[in-house]
This record gives structure tokens, C-alpha cells and sequence, in this order.
């Protein structure tokens, strides 16, 4: 690898939460499937995942088959996903992929989707209680209630969940819970309440204004907060110009997007004082340092794995290389737009 | 196991009719199986996302590709020139059963439909290797059934790119016979590679297809009709190929959707298609 | 050049309101100076200019000496700008330039710029005097009534006005008009009041839901409705992590947004009844048959034209052969992706 | 007048140090005035916008400029192989006062620094050409001083650009004296082209300066000081090149803001920086 390994003397670890991460690069949902990579193509992945943490694809509370094909295109600098968020819903997920997202070396990031803010809290609850049925909790844990988060530090320290409020056709109509500031804080809330972890609200950027969403979703009680999900997007069949994909329409990611995401991200920061995961056209090094600097402490790499699924982990020695090079703490690059 | 996608090499690129070989050499490439493929994106990109290329030929760590410039990333890939570094992650996917295939080569048809052609090169050279490991094969266990359909004669041109295959393959004592249909009749005979196939089947109990999906579709046809075993390597619009995104599903024979680059690219007729009629009777439909 | 002639057997001419465009490319607004080009590279320009009709930049009330620089940034697949809609205002624009945009040997589409509703209706109003006063109206003009097409005929016939309805800092704080259904129906229906020809509204893509704002503009009298301008977005210098345009934010425009600009197209084209400009990426045949597909009626090419200030024209050619050679018509296009 | 932008075709290109000088045959090309520029893209490209470049060298339709590699607009130009299609759009912009300058070759100072160097080679050209046709030159009117700055010796192997315009320009009955300078001092003397300009200032009246920004600051100061005549190419983001955005935009010594693609790239430096001082001392600041 052209990569030097990761400079010893450049302190990348930061605090997100009750989580510690070795350094802030981890995956954005549903762009990277750890398991499936490793047995496709490298089976250490497991042993050394290339993120500081893992986020899963979204789970919801029943099995869904995701849209019909085609459900890719490539497009200027990105590309097209209406992939519909297939999973096999919350009770195999803890069934069969929990366990072994809990032997990881790495702390995790759950991600669910409710097509209502009240499921939210549904899916909090169901994963506390298999989390806690884990055995993960502090001995003391036994009737511990879930909003005190002391006695269970033992999970919380290495498990959080992360919201994705942006899905389509949901409760309230055809404007998603993410565009919605009442709906925002009741997801949030009600997660909260059966949360007692690290809770990230992912944001949507298809809004006029982010801001009120993004207050919405500390008022609910997000512990921090992710975005950009995709920009809603469409692309006609060259020779028919029908629409290609078969959700009609799909989600737009890539470098194409990284400036609006570089925004959005300067403008939440500038609103809440929550730590941020910003994600959005990361690729390069500098789209981390950019990244920061509009606030994110904590970056995701998204569809950008697809080509390259060690990118987080590249980008992490880059990182430490970066700083080094300039004499910067990650202090000196978080917020330096601002 | 790699630590990362790894860099290739451009060894060489030489033009078929309308197709062109890609030649590449990677260092730290595991052996493929035949009908795996692997993602190929030049180090200097003007597209996002890689492309899927099945593996045409392999010696080592130095693979071919055969490619048809369709778009902006396989005509990228044909402006490569010697010494152009070209990201490889792979080999990936569930290739051809070649347990089951190795054992029938004297039943076996290889339909290729353009650069559907791609991935037989290297199933040939495997089945050839097999029967070293046994000690005789029966007669007729060694003649292999080549048929290979083309819009035209340019897109004929693709064919050329078995040669050194079949060669080797004759080398060994397998008989290879190719037989060649386009579309446009600008070139051996006129018509589709299922109409060849049809008038050839019989004495044949498998088929390995790949091409155009309409082309797929119509060998099933001809082998559910006579209860033959077939296997298709199907294409999909891949972003990650190595089953992260979700996003190269199709739906197969039972509604269900499966993955092109994890489940497949190589499915069964059945699989794929439905299933096989319980009776050959020999004719096709 | 490599391309053809137009053929003459396929007719490409659109009907826009009272204006009939030879075919249907022209160039976005603040995007193609065509007496700076003429000047620069070709004076041929001005006798056959590369559009169907010329729509010159944003006119304010008042002169702005716009953004400071740096103003331009290149992004992945496009490009931010923050020119801050620099021009001499609206006297100096009808004493210097509205008598060489009325030489043209096209349709014009003026297009203008307000910062409160209210002022849409005074520049139209100022416009239309002008226009009126340049003799262009028809011999029984004298006295008409403003609202009274027919009598203007003459001149509704080669002008047009576009109402560039996405500027920030506008009167209603920092949301812009075009994101505020009842603004925007305010500003259109106060320049209706006023102009008599066609009238465009020009929409922004930063909202959640462009249908309401759709909406609204066809009821303030829009007779015809543009889209997209550009995309809220952010670059940050390489070296210092600040933000690197002097407006500290841009627009984003080219490929990039296209994926986005059809779907809102699409949108707008389900919602409303009235012809579309569709813009936002436009480089190739492919996007001018895309945008029609999803229901734009009259295409414009914005940044693409920096490359190449003769494409609107080559593009027109291109889409020629292309309907010759899938024998289709214009109207075989219109809409198809719906 | 040309009917679109100009296609031009790759002949050559020639590393000079971390700079590459890219030769493009543009058949339909209009002579360029030395300073003007013109918006390259390859045909084939992954950048989204062309980008600016000075006229380098020109005979007829054959052009060449001096680049450097700074991003990926420039590392793909650089990237060009014999052959390779570029779009070209130009000349354009308002490039030196010719007129006033040929007169008063025997007093000017040329100021290059870095590919700042990269139009001077053609404004060289000219005044030798423009002395074509004048009857006689007075004594020293055909000596030029040509002082070049560099960051290090690997830079500076674009001063060898200039051999071939140097070597006409003498060939021409001209003596062009050029000096050269390195920020670390590994070729030629140690320090800025400013240290240069300010020791070989007395006894001429007019500079000609194209670098970085802050570099033509202070060569300003120097004219200034002394009352020089003073001619700045400057840069600028650009979108269009051409006037239509307004995007390269900066601010002038009146505080109003000029287009560098229209009312420049050139501009004087009592336009660009402010006005210079009444009476030539002789000294520098
Ligand atoms: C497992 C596998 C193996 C393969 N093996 C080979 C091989 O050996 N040789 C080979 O040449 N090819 C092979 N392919 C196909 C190859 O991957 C594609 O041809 C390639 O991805 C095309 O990329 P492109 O950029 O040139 O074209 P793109 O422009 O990306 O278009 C590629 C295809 O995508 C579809 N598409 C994308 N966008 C649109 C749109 N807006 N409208 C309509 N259609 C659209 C079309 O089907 C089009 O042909 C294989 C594919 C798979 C999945
Ligand atoms: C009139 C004129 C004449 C010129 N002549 C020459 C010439 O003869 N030879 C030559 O080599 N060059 C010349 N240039 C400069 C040349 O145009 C630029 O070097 C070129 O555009 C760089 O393009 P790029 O894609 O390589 O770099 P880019 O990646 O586009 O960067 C180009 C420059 O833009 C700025 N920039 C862009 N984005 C950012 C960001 N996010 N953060 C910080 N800075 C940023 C920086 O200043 C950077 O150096 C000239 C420029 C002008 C205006
Ligand atoms: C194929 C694909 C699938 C995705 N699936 C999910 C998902 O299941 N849950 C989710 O929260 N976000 C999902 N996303 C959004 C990403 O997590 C991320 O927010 C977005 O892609 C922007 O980052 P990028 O530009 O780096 O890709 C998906 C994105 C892609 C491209
Ligand atoms: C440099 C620049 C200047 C622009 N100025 C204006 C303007 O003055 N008025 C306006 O209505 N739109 C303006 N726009 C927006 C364009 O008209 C167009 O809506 C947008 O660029 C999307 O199209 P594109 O992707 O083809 O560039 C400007 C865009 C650019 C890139
Ligand atoms: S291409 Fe991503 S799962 Fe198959
Ligand atoms: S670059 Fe567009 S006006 Fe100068």
C-alpha cells in the first residue's frame, strides 16, 4: 500500500457519546456490508474492520423486500440508489446479525427506519431489550431503567443507534418524518426514551431549511446528529426516457453532492451544539478535513466504498499523516470554517 | 487476501472487431474460477463507480478482459495504454460448478452471445485442466460445442479472442468446434445463436450461456423444453460487486430477488428462469 | 463542425405564451453574455445568435456591484458561483441594453430580480413603460390597458420576462421568496398586474416540496415556470479549511445537479399546467431529450455554455437528428417520462 | 470568426522541470497578441470547466503553452499524448500594449515568476518582430532584460522554454540578457526576482511582470516607488473566459471590480495596484 501506517504521534481518537473511536472515520449506512465484503473478498476484514465503528444497513420492525431493479445508476460525480431499504426486519436482525455485529472489535452503530416517528420508539425498546438480554450490561444492570445510562455503560460504550428519519411514505403523508420538526422531536423523543445510549438523528437534505430539524432533533433528545442521507434524484432510461430505476425515483450520493452537504453540515453546526457525523461525497482526504472544518467531529464514507471498500481506514492514515504534516490537532481542523 | 484493492498494471490492449482485450497484470491476484469476475476502474476516472468484467483469461497474475465499449467506462478502459495503473478489486462472484461441468465436457454447449463470449476462454482452459487430473477420459469426452452468436461481422471480430483458448484446448487433445451465426448473415450463417442451438442440442445434456438477457432467456427455453441443465452468467448494474449496496438484484424463477454479484453472476436455468421440463425428448420448441 | 445542419423535415419550433421560439434551446439567465462573446470570439454572434431566444442576465432596481471575489470554485461535476447578481440596475439596463436586446434578431426574455415581492410589480411595470415607449407596441397602443394582451401583440410577441424569484436576503428575512408559496404569489401576480406578455417564475431547488411553490405561481399568473436555479452549496479552501468564495456560499449548477433538476421538473410537470423551462445540467442531446421527457416544453443550457457558448445551438442541431432518427416528433418527447 | 470553439490536435509535449510545455495544432486559429490567452479542455475530459492559459509560443496555427501541474485541470493536460483532441477557445482577453512597449524595448524589464514566465517567450516575438519594421533602433533599444524567479532549480527548468525564443530574439539582432533567481538558491542566486528587479531597475522605465499575485505586488512597489511604468498579467478563477459569468472578478486600486478575462489578463499597474510615484529616484523601496 502507498498508505504509511497511521502516525503513532497524531492522536485521531475522539468521543462521540459514550463511545470512543480509535479515529473519526467510520461507514455510512447501507454503503457497506462488513460481512459480505469479507467473505467476498477478505475474510481479515473482521479481524480488522476499516472503520472506527460499524453502522449496519437500516433495520425496520417488519421484513421488507426493497424496490424492483434496476435500482442503480451512475450519474455526473455519483450516482442513483432506490435500493427501498430491504432488510429482514428488527426480529431476525436480532436473531441472526446482532450477535455477531457484537463480536466486532469495534463499537457499532445500529441504524433503524420507521414509517412512523412512534415506531422509533418501538425499535429502540426491541433492541435495548436484546442488547440487555446480551448480557452486555453492567452486572448491576438487572431492572435497571433504560434512561439511566450509568448503569449500563458496559453496552452503551460500545453500541449506539442511529435514527434515519428520511424514509419515504411515511405516517404523516408524503413529506417524510426528516422534513417535519413535529415529527422530528417525536422520533427522536421516543426513541430517547427507550434509548439510554448514543443516539445519532441521520438527517435528510431534501428541506428548505435544515435548521429547525436539526433543533427538532436535539430537542428530542439526539445525542448527535448525521447527515446528509441522499438528495431525492431522477434518471430517464436513454432510449426509452421512461424512468430508469424501478422506484422511479432514487437517491442521489457521491462527490456530486459534497458541496450541499458541506453546507448543510456548516449550517447545523452553527445551530446545535451537538457533535455531527458528516457524510456526503467523501473520498479524498481533503473532503475529511473539509468535512471537520464544517463541524462534522466524526466523518462517514459512503457510496465512495464502493470502489474501495478500505477507504475509511486509508483515509484514517491519510488523516494522521495530514495533521502531522501541518501540525494540527483534530481540535484545529473541527470548526475551522466557522 | 488483499489488503485493499490492488493496483494493475496495463499490459497491453488489443482491439477484436468492435471489442478489444484488455490485458493486466496485478500483482497479489488469487486464481479465479471461471464465470467470476472482477471491478475494474482506472486509476485516473472520469466515472464514480467501477465496472464488472467477467475474468476472459488468466496465467498467473496477468488477466484479460475481453470488453465492448458501450459507455463512459468501458470506452475509458479501451483508451488505456501500457503502464496505466488500473484498480482490480476481485475475483469475486459464484462462477461456473465446475465439479459438474469438468465431468460432462463431451455433453456440454457454450453459448455466447457478443461479448457475452467474455468468460468461456477461461472455463475452456479450466475444463482442459480438469482432465489432466484424470487418468482417461472416455471417447467424445473430450469435444467441446462452441456456438457464438454476433450482431455482425465487425462484432465478430470478438470471436478471434478464443483462438489461443481453443488452441491450447486442441493442444491438450480436447477438440474444440466453434460454430458462428450474426444477425446480419455478414458472416458465417445468418440468424440467432438459439437457432444453432436448437438444430445442435441433441446429444448434449448442459448448456452454459451468457449474453444479451432476451438471448439467456431463449437458450432456457430451449433447455427447460428438453429437460437440459443449463447455467447462465446474467449481468446486472453493479455499484459495489461484492454485496455491500443491494443494488444489482434480479428477480429470479420464484420471484425472489438475489444478487447478481454475491448469488450469482452464474445462476441455474432453474434458478434463474424456472424450472426444467421432466422429460427430454430431444426437440426444442 | 461534426454536426449536420438542422433538417428541415423535423420541426423543433416551440410556442412559449405569445413567443415562438425556432427550436427549443436557449441559455440560462447570468450564464451567457452574448454581446461580451460576440465581442470576445465572434462577432457573428449578434447576426445569428446560438439560441432561440436570448435571456440576458438578472436586473435589479437598483445598480449591485455583486459578490466579492473569490466567486467561482469548480466541484465535482459542476461548479459553485456566488456573483451575487452584479448589474447596472434597471434605468441604466433599459437607457444601455434594452435597445441592442431589442436589434437581436431573436425573442428576448428579460429577467429580473427583486428583493421583496413588491418589487417584481415595479420592475415589471418599469419594463413594460419602456418597452411600450420604444415603439414597439402596436399603433393602438396608446393608452392601453396593461392587463389587455391583444393590443400589445407586437411586442408581447419578442419579449418575455422571467422572474428570478431565489435571490437571498430578501424582505421576508433570511428564507428567500422562492420558498415561501405566499411570497411567491405576491411576486407574481404584482409583476402580472404589470406585464402583459409571457410571463416566467423562475423556482428554486433549496425546498422540501417545490409543488406548493408551483402552485402558487401559476395562481400569481405565471404563464409559463422555469426551473431549477441553482443548488445552496459550499467549497472550503484547500489550505486554510475557510470558506473559499468570497460569498462564503454558491449555487451549484452543472451534471452534478441534473438528476436533481429532472426530478423537481418532473415534479413541477405533474402539478402544474403550464409550459416548463427545464435547466440545471444540460450538456449533451441526452439531458435536452431527458429534461423535455420530464416535461419541459423549452430547454435552456446554463454552465455548460462555458465551455462552449455555441452549444444551446449545436444542441438543437443534435436533437434534429435524433427525432429524425427514432422518427419522433417533439410532442412524441413532451412528457413521455410520465 | 470561427463557427464554435476550435478542435485542436496534441503535436507534442516536452517536460521543462515541474512545468510541461503542450504543443496543439488549431487549424481555423487567429493570431494571438502576446499576453492573450486561450480555455484548453481535452475532448476527453474529466474536469468539468477549460482552463486559462497564456499564449507560449505561436506560428500560425501552431501553438504552444507552458504549464504547470498544480491540479486536475492541468495534471490532465499534462496527461496528453500525440494525437489527442483539445478544445480550444481563443484568443482572448487584452494582452500587452504592443505599441507602447516595442518602442521602448531597450528600457524594459521582463519580470517572470514561476508559469508566470509562460507569455513572455511570445511578447519577445513580437517586439522583435515590431522592430521589423522600424528602420533603425537606437543603441541599446534592442537589448531586453529578462529576470526569472523560481521556488528551486526543479522549477526553474522552465527558464529552458525560453531558449528558442531567446535564441530568434538574438538571431533577430537582438541581445536579451536573462537572469535568473531561486527562492533556496539551488540554481543561479539565492532570493526573490524582486531582489533582482530592484538591483537592474535604474535605466529602465517599463516592466512587464506575470507571477503569483503577491509577487506583482511588489513589483508595483518598485515601480511605484520610482515612478516606472508598470504592466501586470494577472489570474483569476474563471468559468467562461469570455465575459459571460462575471466570476473572475478582483479588485482594483480603485476598489471597483474588473473582469481579469475581459479587462485583462493584462492591466497597468496604476489600474490594478494604485498610481506610482511622481518622480523616479532611481532607488527602490
Ligand atoms: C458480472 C458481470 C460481468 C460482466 N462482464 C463483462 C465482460 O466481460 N465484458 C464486457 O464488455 N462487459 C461485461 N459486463 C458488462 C459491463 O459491466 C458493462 O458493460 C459496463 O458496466 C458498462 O459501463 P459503461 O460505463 O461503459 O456504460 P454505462 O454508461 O454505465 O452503461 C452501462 C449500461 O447500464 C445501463 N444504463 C445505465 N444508465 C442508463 C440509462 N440512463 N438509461 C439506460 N440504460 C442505462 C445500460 O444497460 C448500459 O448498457 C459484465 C457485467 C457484469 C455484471
Ligand atoms: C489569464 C490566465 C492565464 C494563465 N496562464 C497560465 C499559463 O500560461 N500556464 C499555467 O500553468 N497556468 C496559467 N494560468 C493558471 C491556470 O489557469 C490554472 O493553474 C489552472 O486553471 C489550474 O487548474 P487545475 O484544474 O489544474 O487546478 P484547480 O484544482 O482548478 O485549482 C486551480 C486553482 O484554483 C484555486 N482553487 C480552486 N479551488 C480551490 C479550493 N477549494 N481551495 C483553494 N484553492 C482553490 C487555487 O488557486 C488553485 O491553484 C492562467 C490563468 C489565467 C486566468
Ligand atoms: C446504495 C445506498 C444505500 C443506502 N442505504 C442506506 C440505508 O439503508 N440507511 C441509511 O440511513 N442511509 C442509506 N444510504 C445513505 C448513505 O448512508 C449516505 O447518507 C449517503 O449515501 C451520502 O453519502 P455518500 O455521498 O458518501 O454516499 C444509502 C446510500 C446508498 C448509496
Ligand atoms: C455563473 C452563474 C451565474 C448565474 N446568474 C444567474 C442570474 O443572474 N439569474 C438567474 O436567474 N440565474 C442565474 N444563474 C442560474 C442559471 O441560470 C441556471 O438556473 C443554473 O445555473 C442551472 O443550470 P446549469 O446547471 O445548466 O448551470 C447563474 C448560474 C451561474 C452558473
Ligand atoms: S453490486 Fe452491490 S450488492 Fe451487488
Ligand atoms: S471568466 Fe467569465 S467573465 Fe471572466
Amino acid at each position: 500500500m502507498v498508505v504509511p501506517p497511521v502516525d503513532a504521534s497524531v492522536d485521531l481518537s475522539v468521543q462521540l457519546g459514550p463511545i470512543r473511536l480509535a479515529h473519526p472515520l467510520i461507514n455510512a449506512s447501507g454503503t457497506f456490508d462488513l460481512f459480505e465484503v469479507a467473505d467476498a473478498v477478505d475474510g481479515g476484514l473482521l479481524r480488522e474492520p476499516p472503520v472506527a465503528a460499524y453502522v449496519p444497513k437500516t433495520v425496520t420492525l417488519e421484513p421488507r423486500r426493497g424496490n424492483e431493479p434496476p435500482r442503480i445508476v451512475e450519474t455526473a460525480g455519483g450516482m442513483l440508489n432506490s435500493i427501498g431499504l430491504p432488510n429482514k426486519g428488527v426480529e431476525a436482525f436480532i436473531a441472526e446479525d446482532l450477535p455477531r455485529l457484537l463480536s466486532l472489535p469495534r463499537p457499532v452503530i445500529l441504524n433503524v427506519g420507521g414509517f412512523s416517528p412512534a415506531e422509533y420508539g418501538l425499535l429502540a425498546a426491541r433492541l435495548r431489550r436484546a442488547l440487555e438480554a446480551a448480557g452486555l450490561g453492567s452486572p448491576s444492570a438487572s431492572g435497571s431503567s433504560a434512561t439511566s445510562t450509568g448503569v449500563q455503560a458496559s453496552w452503551t460504550s460500545r453500541v449506539g443507534l442511529e435514527l434515519n428519519i428520511s424514509c419515504p411514505n411515511v405516517h404523516s403523508g408524503c413529506i417524510s418524518i426528516g422534513t417535519d420538526p413535529v415529527e422530528t422531536r417525536a422520533a427522536v423523543k421516543g426513541a430517547r426514551d427507550e434509548w439510554p445510549g448514543l443516539l445519532v438523528a441521520k438527517l435528510t437534505p431534501n428541506i428548505g431549511d435544515i435548521r429547525p430539524i436539526a433543533l427538532a432533533a436535539a430537542e428530542g433528545g439526539a445525542s448527535a446528529i448525521s447527515l446528509v442521507n441522499t438528495f431525492k434524484g431522477l434518471a430517464l432510461d436513454r432510449v426509452s426516457l421512461r424512468p430508469y430505476l424501478g422506484g422511479v425515483t432514487g437517491g442521489l450520493s457521491g462527490p456530486a453532492i459534497k458541496p450541499l452537504a458541506l453546507r448543510l453540515c456548516y449550517e447545523v453546526a452553527e445551530t446545535v451544539d451537538l457533535p455531527l457525523i458528516g457524510m456526503g461525497g467523501v473520498v479524498e482526504v481533503q473532503d475529511v478535513l473539509d468535512m471537520m472544518a464544517c463541524g462534522a467531529s466524526v466523518v462517514a464514507v459512503g457510496a465512495a466504498g464502493f470502489r474501495d471498500p478500505w477507504l475509511p481506514a486509508t483515509l484514517a492514515r491519510q488523516l494522521a499523516v495530514r495533521l502531522r504534516d501541518r501540525g494540527w490537532t483534530l481540535a484545529d481542523v473541527l470548526r475551522r470554517a466557522h | 487476501m488483499s489488503d485493499g484493492r490492488l493496483l494493475g498494471r496495463v499490459a497491453g490492449l488489443e482491439a477484436f472487431g468492435s471489442m478489444f482485450v484488455l490485458r493486466i497484470d496485478v500483482p497479489g491476484w488469487r486464481p479465479a474460477a471461471p464465470g467470476q469476475f472482477a471491478l475494474l476502474q482506472p486509476q485516473t476516472s472520469a466515472v464514480f463507480l467501477p465496472r464488472a468484467f467477467s475474468l476472459h483469461g488468466q496465467s498467473g497474475e496477468s488477466l484479460a478482459f475481453l470488453i465492448s465499449p458501450v459507455g463512459a467506462g468501458t470506452e475509458e478502459l479501451g483508451r488505456s495504454v501500457e503502464g496505466d495503473s488500473v484498480w482490480v478489486l476481485g475475483p469475486v462472484g459464484r462462477g461456473f460448478d465446475l465439479g459438474r461441468l469438468a465431468a460432462r465436457a463431451g455433453r456440454l454447449v457454450i453459448v455466447g452471445g457478443g461479448v457475452g463470449i467474455a468468460p468461456f476462454p477461461l472455463l475452456i482452459q479450466a475444463l482442459v485442466d480438469a482432465s489432466a487430473h484424470r487418468s482417461a477420459d472416455a471417447p467424445g469426452e473430450r469435444d467441446i460445442l462452441v456456438l457464438l452468436g454476433f450482431r455482425d461481422s465487425v462484432q465478430a471480430g470478438g470471436a478471434d479472442s478464443f483462438t489461443s483458448a481453443a488452441e491450447a484446448a486442441r493442444a491438450a487433445g480436447f477438440s474444440l468446434r466453434v460454430e458462428l451465426i450474426t444477425e446480419d448473415g455478414s458472416l458465417g450463417r445468418c440468424g440467432l445463436v438459439t437457432d444453432l442451438l436448437a438444430e445442435e442440442l441433441s446429444g448434449h445434456d448442459v448448456v452454459v450461456a451468457c449474453g444479451a438477457h432476451a438471448m439467456c432467456a431463449a437458450v432456457w427455453e430451449i433447455c427447460s423444453a428438453c429437460g437440459c441443465d443449463s447455467w447462465f452468467s446474467l449481468e446486472a448494474g453493479m455499484a459495489c460487486g461484492v454485496g455491500s449496496c443491494q443494488g444489482c438484484v434480479i428477480a429470479l424463477a420464484d420471484g425472489s430477488l438475489a444478487r447478481v454479484c454475491r448469488e450469482g453472476p452464474v445462476f441455474s436455468g432453474e434458478t434463474a428462469f424456472g424450472p426444467r421440463a421432466h422429460v427430454c425428448t430431444g426437440q426444442t420448441v
